[in-house]
């Protein structure tokens, strides 16, 4: 493909992706071009890495997250451009926070699951805010008595915090030496997971 | 004051006196009995692994006594975490026994995992709290559109989908039975439709212009029986004027097709 | 001015933009700078004519509007973009199917004959729909009271169709052979709106 040719595309993507304010994945940029023209899935790569580039010194920056590409604000200008918004950026307590790590980091995991973690009853209000945010959804239930429902994190949730993938997400602190004591009892939690499979 | 994180929580001696707000505030700050635990734990700088029990037992005993004489509703979860407190304190004041099976573990075990459990998510939390997020830390970019051209896609028909709702409707009219559609010859209904089309406006058209004798023997049949289908249906008038003359065709409807003309552009 | 504040208030004027989402006026875009570093209007005018020339071969340009500045996407590449928005065509409806079929094999008929067999109203939106998909048209009035306009398919409905003549439609005695088809049909709908479940 000529260069003037990657040029005329890599302008394409990015008025693509600027008329449509969320991200977009590579087949989904790729379907605005018709059946001719349209670019193969590596030609599309190269796209992009040009198009990241073409975004140096400039006000926005291109991001990969897990639905897809995402044209954003370059986190340096955040101070001046938040003074556009009147509304202060919503802050989530701690209780939010802890249950949502809990369900990112164990998916898929049951509300009991996660206050016997946090030894502390969970608000369904807190569950609601996080599945009407569509950060979290139900996926299953367990098949234990009352059959409650497994949560796990959805890609809107990874895109929300600019992660690409579930292993983007900040390491879990080990849990240090006297682990042997508590193997045991791991293992029967485990085993007893097992049988809840 | 107290704050949020739960550390850094105003510093109340365990003897003192606890002013009504700040307690609030303080319960107000924690999570739960292991979060207040763990609080407890770090402020006497403690090593998780090796907690001083009754020490902790102590202070987290007092803490509970003071929310309970402010009268304020404490979660069920503190008074079970109090009575667990309680027991593994008892357990470490007696001697193992070596003829306990061996599963026999430090009772503070449990008391500790569980605490490494939580504070492993309290961490996580404030990890995820801490990552670039949108519309506090970024916010996606995003350009006007000029007037886009309309652009209406339309639904794909299956041939068999429009035959099936033929079928249908020919069931519910039951025209099987009388065979009323099937007799007709489709290609003289299509004939009808092009006679018909070729008559817009009001001008007469001469008979012999209907036909095309490219067409064959066949073509000029099928728009005779076209006509003749017309003229049965009062579609179209036709005229000879003088005897053997020649014979001239009209739309019935002629006059008043101006407006009609402008919606069927014949293709 | 320095260059280099200029290129710097560029960029944020940019991210604030491409942020804001709507136009925005001159001073509003003044007001994301404090006090002490908010440039003068006749400074943040020459920054928006820095801002115009450097969107010189990028998807999108700076357009003044009554309201202010906004970035939008170049015209030029709306062909492109606009396949974004392109909605999924609704399936047709089984009563415009009906019309259609009647007007096919029973051409040309008036709306009141359609009513007749199918024992059911025709909307206007179907006749209209069908007009405007070119598949159908007026070819003439039927010379009754209320002179009912008379409906025929189109060659863009042979056409679509694949057919080269009305006599290529299935005769009428193969349609009863349909039931077997139909039910055929049924059961792979079910079948497949099983999987996705």
């Amino acid at each position: 493909m000529s260069e003037e040719q990657l040029e005329k595309i890599r302008m394409i993507v990015e008025a693509a992706l600027l008329a449509a304010g969320k991200p977009l994945s590579l087949d989904e940029i790729r379907s605005v071009f018709t059946e001719d023209e349209r670019p193969a899935r590596k030609d599309m790569e190269h796209v992009m890495v040009l198009l990241e580039k073409a975004c140096l010194g400039r006000g926005f920056e291109l991001v990969k997250v897990a639905s897809g590409y995402r044209l954003q604000v370059r986190e340096e200008f955040t101070p001046w451009v938040s003074r556009l918004f009147e509304e202060k950026p919503q802050k989530y307590s701690r209780a939010l926070l802890e249950t949502l790590a809990l369900i990112a980091y164990r998916q898929p995991i049951t509300r009991g699951e996660i206050e016997e973690v946090r030894g502390v009853a969970v608000s369904s209000n807190i569950i609601r805010t996080l599945v009407e945010r569509e950060w979290v959804r139900i996926v299953g239930h367990r098949d234990v008595p009352g059959r409650p429902a497994m949560y796990a994190t959805t890609r809107k949730f990874l895109d929300y915090f600019n992660l690409s993938g579930l292993d983007q997400l900040p390491p879990l602190s080990e849990i240090r030496d006297l682990e042997e004591i508590g193997r045991e009892i791991e293992k029967n939690i485990q085993s007893s997971a097992q049988t809840i499979h | 004051m107290a704050r949020v994180s739960g550390k850094e929580v105003v510093d109340l001696p365990s003897d003192l006196y606890i002013p009504p707000d700040a307690l609030a505030v303080f319960l107000e700050a924690f999570e739960g009995p292991l979060d207040l635990l763990l609080y407890l734990i770090r402020r006497q700088n403690m090593d998780i692994l090796d907690i001083d029990v009754s020490e902790i037992t102590q202070q987290y005993m007092e803490y509970i006594g003071a929310v309970e004489a402010m009268r304020f509703e404490l979660a069920a979860e503190y008074l079970v975490m109090a009575a667990t407190l309680a027991e593994i304190k008892s357990r470490m004041l007696l001697p193992s026994h070596e003829s306990e099976d061996e599963d026999e573990v430090d009772p503070r075990a449990e008391l500790i995992r569980r605490l490494q459990q939580y504070e492993r998510f309290k961490q996580a939390a404030e990890d995820i709290d801490s990552l670039p997020r949108m519309e506090r830390d970024t916010f996606s970019a995003s350009a006007d559109l000029p007037r886009l051209p309309s652009t209406q896609v339309h639904p794909d028909v299956d041939m068999r989908d429009l035959l099936l709702a033929l079928q249908g409707v020919l069931k519910r009219a039951d025209l099987f039975t009388s065979h009323q559609v099937e007799k007709e010859r489709l290609s003289t209904r299509e004939r009808m439709s092009a006679i018909l089309s070729q008559l817009q406006g009001e001008a007469f058209v001469t008979f012999q212009s209907l036909f095309s004798y490219e067409e064959g023997r066949l073509g000029v049949v099928v728009t005779f029986l076209a006509t003749l289908e017309l003229v049965k249906e009062q579609l179209i008038d036709v005229v000879q004027t003088d005897v053997m003359g020649p014979i001239h065709v009209r739309a019935r409807t002629a006059h008043h097709e101006a407006s009609a003309q402008a919606d069927g552009e014949p293709s």
